[in-house]
């Protein structure tokens, strides 16, 4: 007896399945980073364009040797790993070695990602590792800024304000577009908010993320604003400078290393804020995105487990 | 020097004499022969006994509601030191078993009658018409043992079905429990030939729908020179039954039955039979997985 | 204006103009048809016939004694020629019933109107829904006259018509909405008056704005009747989600609508009332849809149980294209069956067939906490979480989660962009779970 | 007994640190520099070697309830001792332990021989294991401090291996430690599997 | 008050006791498996480190230091922790079954356990006051707490994680344990 082709298939309902797949999940992703990477481009130019090549270069290769060694599946069709590695050239300085950068994207992808298993099974943000691990590493070069309009070396407009040096802040309408120092993918703000609207439009994130982030940190530093006698300009500033937009929009809002639930979202959320804050009062870095989000992912599995919603039907009590 | 022996004689006195008052005053009674057993049992969890792993098995023993044979995994030498903890005898031998699958319809012998797309689960492929196969008595193919085997003696084959390896089966009982089928059977390793078709439909049917079927010719019974192979009622119909305590492994069944649906093997190799009752090297190996939890 | 819903669940494009527009069509009447023993959620039915009896349309051929139980009838005159096991559109193998057309129509002797439907009592009323063989027409095949029983201490205050049909593709209900409204406001007549219910609501979505129209006006001077038009969502169906859209009563976990003192049932099923009570004809025929990509030429059908699926398909223009699946229901809850050579049953609203989805890899990817099927639950469930679960076998967790309140409706599974059957997993722990109370 | 086989068993199969798993908290504060670590594993390994001797002899006066406490005893007294000597000798390689010296104390590895060992064997038994056991010990800590100086600081023993600005510095900061451990034990369940 | 703000600070985040000091890492890596689990070891071990703290501070401070025998420091901490860990778990034992359930196991596991026996002598180290001795230990405790929360969120996450073969267990823990520790260096110079 031969088994029979072209046997009609039995499988369980649902026959119907949303187009909605991960990869369109990843190259709507993509898209929404394209603004920001041309602003990066043309802010920061060669430098820029080296950095983030070698950087998404690198994490695909490393995506694949990877899956060779472990004997998974063939990720062609996904580009999580391109992500990653566009992820972490954006937060990292233009004139960083590209050594360091190779580096920093194989930590990323090999240690944050693939120990734990592969897609969706990190624990943290695999990029905000990568750039932690680099920062930690070479902390000079890490922190070495160029302008983008004059290429001195300058210090990020948030170093400046912490600083409280010589140094005069870039006005605000500079930190909108762009034209300061900073990370290669973080300066403009008007390209990662149509990057970050492109995705809340697509719905391929949840608004609860970004929008209690930003929220918290805007009324935080309203606050201190007021108390220190700074105007609305400072919140402002705030939101605008450094990697806040970057990460309430892209990283924070990473799947995988987010809460699954609505209300873990809105504390994740504020959480991030408070830290960013607290980190940028107080602590030892002028910028503290990255560190807020990671912290946060660390709480993540435990967001997940208290705020689950209650049951259709299940009595107030009792849940 | 004399003020610190002298002081820290006194440090240890005082906490001596209150951790000896608190001892006494305290006390709670612990069986510590629980706790001797629990040192040498062989810590898969696996439940074989039927009590929620190894530590319920150890108080058990003690309360004296199980057999020390009832843990399959342990072996003799298990036997012998619960015995010896518990001041007893051996108990009676056993045979060393081992988990073997009663059907040989992998894909190219039995016909099909849709392809399965779903979770690798037995009993999520049997909500739909009894599985893919025809044959309702057969392998589902799912691996729903393979994924119980504490002991990765269980493997899925090229053919679809189950491979078991019988040095690592440790005759534990999981996957018998596991399979919706109920086509994997605990069988003494020196019983070398099996029946390996629970299909009990009409012949004409079964042979419809399956190369390897047991299809009731009944010519193992008429060529059985010890009377031990019977095609006996079962279920809505009829299957060939190897009576095991009159089977003398003689195999003339297995070669004259036109389907093979009745083979002949030897699960293990002779000295590994020799030394029935032990327990196989492959099984527990000590890694303490189990206890660090 | 916003029209009421329940949280959680999906948009789906309906694709239901392929047959919403096409009046329904009476289905050529098979020379032999076969009826299964079991239609109906509950014990099989016992045959009162053996191979070689002539039997009528419309008289009993079998009948159980459970209480939850359903009788069935012969849909033709002729003469039973055997009784065989075949598959059935659930999904099991069952035995059925063969009668061999004679083509006479001649009616069972049983088939009596009553004389006077105003007069009936609630009983008579239970009885004739009984006898009737009446159960769910939307799918779940539900005996109806076990809700109509009365319960001590328990007071219905409403009755809800299902005319939500929220299943793509599927037609039958919309149709029998706009051809046969007034047998389904009488039907309704009737379930309330059985059991002394003041209210009655016909559920409609609002993608069936024509069938809104016709009901109202068939209901227009009944002042205790009323049309709710519901969102267009699924699974606006199922009947938690129902209850909540009409009343905004949740219905406790592990309750029967009962507790919050209400009913649903599908309009089919009031029409099928109606005829019982008006005709005295036992349910022998349903509205069936047949559609999907697969078929030449999609329609509704009049068709009687036992017609072979194969039969609907060739009227229909037969296949077209290379179908992979062959649903019995509805492309979210149907089931798949691999021939179409079995019978139309009672819970058949249609019959769809489908090509391979173009979008759908060859496997599933890891599941990227996405959170698409949380927000989907209608059951505010954690469906990855469970599927998690129930992957490693971690039955007791699971019903920690509470896994036992998933209706199984599949959103999860359709908004899931790693493709993972979460709800295969899930149907596998409930049954792990059931199992192990059984014991 | 073979003795070959109990002093080699803490070397490789054995080891504590990277299969039994013990002492984890000195193989992570103190692995910072080669030195520190060789330094740590000789400590331990004489506080061990002198434990598993006294405890070894006076396996059968100890009543068995009194065990741990008096084994603590003991141990405490030998790192007292060890501290004092490392304060007298080393003072250089004192001030970089630190803490870490006292708490030697409570390294799993010697309370743990000496419970499971050195109080069931003769003499000349304790005394092999608790070299096989020490020197096992003190090899994991020199390839982990080996590991993380060389990348951490691009030196080898104080030796400038790298150049300047080559190092990440991470790996010698208290995340580095966790890394070059985790992958170090990764490393060695691969190699365990194949070899197996 | 600042200083009591700022040792808080120091002893949760900056530089906490597991995260950044390495001390307690056997329950860290051991007990972190299930978060019910990691409860009662983190109550168990915040129960002992204070009152041992209290207890030490006092042995050193009204005998050790007054009879010039702090050389005899390691053998009388160790003595104390060690008797109270067995008194306490006769205590709970005897009054409190259920407690004794949740926490019994992990007691004897605390008397080789370096957090306790390390913040003492940090304790000392430091010359705190009584006051910052109670609450250094009490940030302390809660710096374990924390960490071993985390760590076993992550952890029952990871369980059905597919991680690599050879990295299960252990490895993979260090390895989580890493990344924390990099996040918590956002922490580093927070005053």
């Amino acid at each position: 007896m031969i088994p029979q082709k072209d046997l009609i298939v039995v499988t369980s309902a649902p026959h119907l399945h949303s187009p909605d797949n991960v990869p369109t999940a990843m190259r709507d992703v993509l898209i929404a980073l394209t603004p920001a990477l041309l602003a990066a481009l043309y802010f920061f130019r060669l430098p820029a364009l080296l950095v983030i090549l070698v950087c998404v270069i690198s994490a695909y290769a490393a995506e694949i040797v990877c899956l060779k060694i472990m004997k998974r599946e063939s990720p062609t069709r996904e580009s999580s790993a391109i992500i990653t590695g566009l992820l972490l050239a954006f937060c990292l300085p233009p004139s960083l070695p590209l050594w360091m950068a190779v580096l920093g994207t194989l930590f990323a992808i090999v240690v944050a990602k693939h120990l734990f298993g592969g897609l969706g099974q990190n624990i943290f943000n695999p990029a905000l590792i990568g750039r932690a691990f680099l920062l930690a590493s070479f902390p000079v070069a890490m922190t070495n800024w160029t302008n983008p309009l004059d290429g001195l070396t300058t210090a990020s407009p948030l170093g400046i304000m912490k600083e409280a040096g010589g140094e005069v802040l870039p006005p605000l309408g500079e930190i909108f577009l762009g034209s300061v120092s900073g990370s290669i993918g973080e300066t403009s703000a008007l390209a990662l908010l149509l990057g970050g609207a492109y995705l809340l439009y697509r719905r391929q994130i949840d608004w609860r993320i970004p929008g209690t982030f930003l929220g918290t940190v805007f009324l935080l530093t309203a606050v201190i604003g007021g108390i220190k006698g700074e105007g609305l300009w400072y919140p402002v500033y705030h939101l605008c400078a450094g990697g806040l937009l970057l990460g309430a929009f892209f990283m924070a809002t990473d799947w995988v290393t987010s809460p699954v639930t609505k209300l873990g979202r809105i504390l994740f959320g504020i959480g991030c804020g408070l830290l960013v804050v607290l980190i940028r009062t107080k602590g030892g870095y002028p910028e503290g995105v990255a560190y807020s989000i990671l912290l946060m992912n660390v709480v993540t599995p435990l967001l997940d487990r208290y705020t689950k919603a209650r049951v259709f039907g299940r009595v107030k009590s009792h849940a | 020097m004399l003020v610190a022996i002298l002081s820290l004689g006194a440090i240890g006195a005082v906490f001596g004499i209150i951790l000896g008052f608190a001892g006494k005053k305290f006390a709670v009674a612990v069986d510590p022969r629980v706790e001797a057993l629990l040192q040498i049992m062989p810590g898969a969890n696996c439940g074989a006994c039927g009590l929620p792993g190894c530590a319920a098995f150890a108080e058990a023993i003690v309360a004296g509601s199980v057999k020390p044979s009832d843990c399959a995994p342990g072996g003799a030498t298990l036997y012998e030191q619960i015995a010896a903890i518990m001041g007893t005898e051996v108990s009676a031998y056993e045979e060393r078993k081992v988990a073997q699958l009663l059907c040989q319809g992998g894909y190219g012998r039995t016909r099909m009658l849709y392809r399965y797309e779903g979770i690798k689960d037995c009993r999520a492929a049997l909500a739909n018409f009894k599985g893919p196969k025809a044959c309702d008595f057969g392998c589902v193919m799912q691996g729903s043992c393979f994924k119980v085997c504490p002991f990765g003696a269980i493997e899925m084959g090229a053919d679809g079905l189950p491979v078991i390896d019988y040095y690592r089966c440790t005759a534990c009982n999981k996957c018998v429990v596991e399979c919706p089928q109920q086509i994997l059977k605990l069988i003494g390793v020196s019983h070398l030939v099996t029946v390996r078709c629970l299909n009990t439909e009409k012949g004409k049917d079964a042979k419809a729908n399956c190369s390897v079927a047991c299809i009731k010719c009944k010519i193992c019974e008429k060529n059985c020179p010890e009377d031990a192979v019977h095609v006996v009622a079962a279920g809505e119909g009829s299957v060939a039954v190897i009576d095991v305590e009159k089977c003398t492994n003689c195999g003339i069944c297995a070669a004259k039955c036109p389907t093979k649906s009745i083979d002949m093997i030897s699960p293990l190799s002779e000295e590994v039979v020799l030394e029935i009752g032990t327990t196989p090297d492959a099984g527990c190996q000590a890694c303490g997985v189990c206890k660090t939890e | 204006m916003k029209r009421a819903t329940f949280k959680g669940g999906i948009h789906l494009d309906g694709h239901k103009e392929l047959t919403s527009n096409l009046p329904t069509v009476v289905a050529p009447v098979p020379d032999r048809v076969y009826i299964p023993l079991s239609q109906h959620i509950g014990a099989p039915c016992v045959p009162l016939v053996v191979a070689g009896d002539e039997v009528k349309k419309g008289q009993k051929i079998g009948m159980a004694k459970a209480f939850v139980s359903a009788p069935i009838h012969a849909s033709v005159s002729g003469k039973v020629i055997g009784i065989e096991v075949m598959e059935h559109p659930g999904g099991s193998f069952v035995p059925c019933i063969i009668i061999e057309n004679d083509h006479q129509e001649t009616w069972a002797e049983t088939v009596q109107p009553a004389a006077d439907p105003a007069a009936l009592t609630p009983e008579e009323l239970c009885a004739i829904l009984l006898e009737a063989g009446i159960v769910g027409q939307g799918g779940a095949t539900f005996p109806t006259h076990v809700k109509y029983a009365p319960v001590e201490g328990k007071k219905i205050d409403t009755v809800i018509l299902n005319g939500v049909e929220c299943e793509p593709y599927l037609t039958a209900d919309h149709r029998l909405m706009l051809e046969r409204a007034e047998r389904i406001v009488a039907g309704l007549g009737y379930m309330l008056r059985s059991i002394s219910c003041t209210q009655g609501v016909i559920a409609i979505e609002e993608n069936k704005m024509d069938a809104v129209a016709v009901m109202k006006k068939a209901v227009a001077g009944q002042p205790n009747l009323r049309v709710v038009v519901l969102k267009d969502k699924y699974p606006q169906g199922s009947e938690k989600q129902l209850i909540y859209a009409c009343t905004g009563k949740e219905l406790p976990v592990g309750e029967l609508p009962l507790s919050v003192g209400v009913i649903v049932n599908n309009v089919g099923t009031a029409a099928a009332f109606a005829d019982a009570v008006e005709l005295g004809i036992p349910l022998i025929e349903r509205y069936v849809t047949v559609s999907g990509p697969g078929i030449c030429h999609p329609a509704n059908y009049l068709v009687r149980i036992g017609t072979l699926f194969s039969e609907l398909i060739k009227a229909s223009g037969g296949c077209c294209g290379e179908v992979e699946k062959i649903i019995a229901g509805g492309p979210m809850m149907g089931n798949t069956v691999f021939s179409d050579e079995l019978p139309v049953v009672k819970g058949t609203s249609g019959i769809v067939l489908l090509h391979k989805e173009p979008h759908r890899a060859q496997k599933e990817y890891p599941c990227v906490r996405c959170a698409k099927c949380i927000d989907a639950c209608p059951a505010f469930l954690e469906p990855t979480s469970l599927a998690r679960l129930a992957k490693r076998s971690a039955w007791e967790e699971a019903e920690k989660s509470d896994v036992m309140s998933c209706i199984e409706c599949s959103s999860c599974v359709y908004a899931c962009p790693a493709q993972i059957p979460l709800i295969q997993y899930i149907r596998r722990a409930k049954q792990a779970i059931l199992a192990a109370k059984a014991r | 007994m073979n003795l070959k086989n109990e002093f080699t068993k803490g070397i490789v199969r054995e080891n504590p640190l990277f299969r039994l798993l013990l002492g984890m908290c000195p193989a992570l504060a103190v692995t910072t520099s080669v030195n520190n670590g060789l330094g740590m594993g000789v400590a331990v390994t004489g506080v061990l070697l002198a434990s598993n001797i006294v405890v070894s002899s006076m396996r059968k006066i100890i009543p068995p309830g009194v065990r741990i406490p008096a084994f603590i005893v003991i141990i405490a007294t030998f790192v007292t001792i060890t501290d004092m000597l490392m304060h007298a000798f080393t003072p250089a390689l004192y001030t970089s332990l630190g803490i870490f010296i006292p708490l030697i104390v409570v390294n799993c590895i010697i309370l743990g021989r000496a419970e499971s060992f050195a109080s069931r064997n003769t003499l000349l038994p304790s005394v092999i294991d608790a070299l096989g056991m020490g020197i096992g010990f003190t090899l994991a800590l020199v390839v982990v401090s080996a590991v993380r100086e060389v990348l951490g600081a691009g030196t080898f023993f104080g030796l400038q291996l790298l150049p300047e600005n080559i190092p990440a510095l991470i790996m010698i900061l208290p995340p580095g430690g966790f890394i070059a451990l985790g992958c170090l034990l990764g490393l060695m369940n691969k190699f365990q599997k194949k070899t197996a | 008050m600042q200083e009591y703000v700022i040792i808080i600070i120091s002893a949760v985040l900056v530089n906490n006791i597991v995260l950044s000091q390495f001390l307690g890492i056997c329950p860290f890596l051991g007990v972190s498996k299930k978060l019910s689990a990691s409860l009662g070891m983190s109550g168990a071990v915040s129960f002992v480190l204070i009152i041992a703290s209290f207890i030490t501070w006092v042995l050193q401070t009204y005998l050790l230091t007054p009879l010039n025998i702090t050389y005899l420091q390691t053998i009388a901490f160790i003595l104390v922790i060690a008797s109270l860990v067995q008194f306490v778990e006769i205590v709970i034992k005897k009054f409190s079954p259920p407690m004794y359930k949740a926490l019994g196991i992990f007691l004897p596991l605390i008397t080789t356990n370096c957090a306790v026996l390390g913040v003492a002598i940090i304790n000392i180290q430091n010359e705190y006051s009584l006051g910052k001795v109670m609450v250094h230990s009490l940030s302390h405790a809660a710096g374990f707490t924390i960490a071993l929360l985390l760590m076993s969120g992550i952890r029952e996450r990871l369980e059905d994680a597919d991680i690599p073969e050879s990295m299960r267990g252990t490895p993979i823990a260090l390895i989580v344990a890493a990344l924390m520790s990099i996040s918590f260096l956002g922490f580093s110079g927070l005053t």
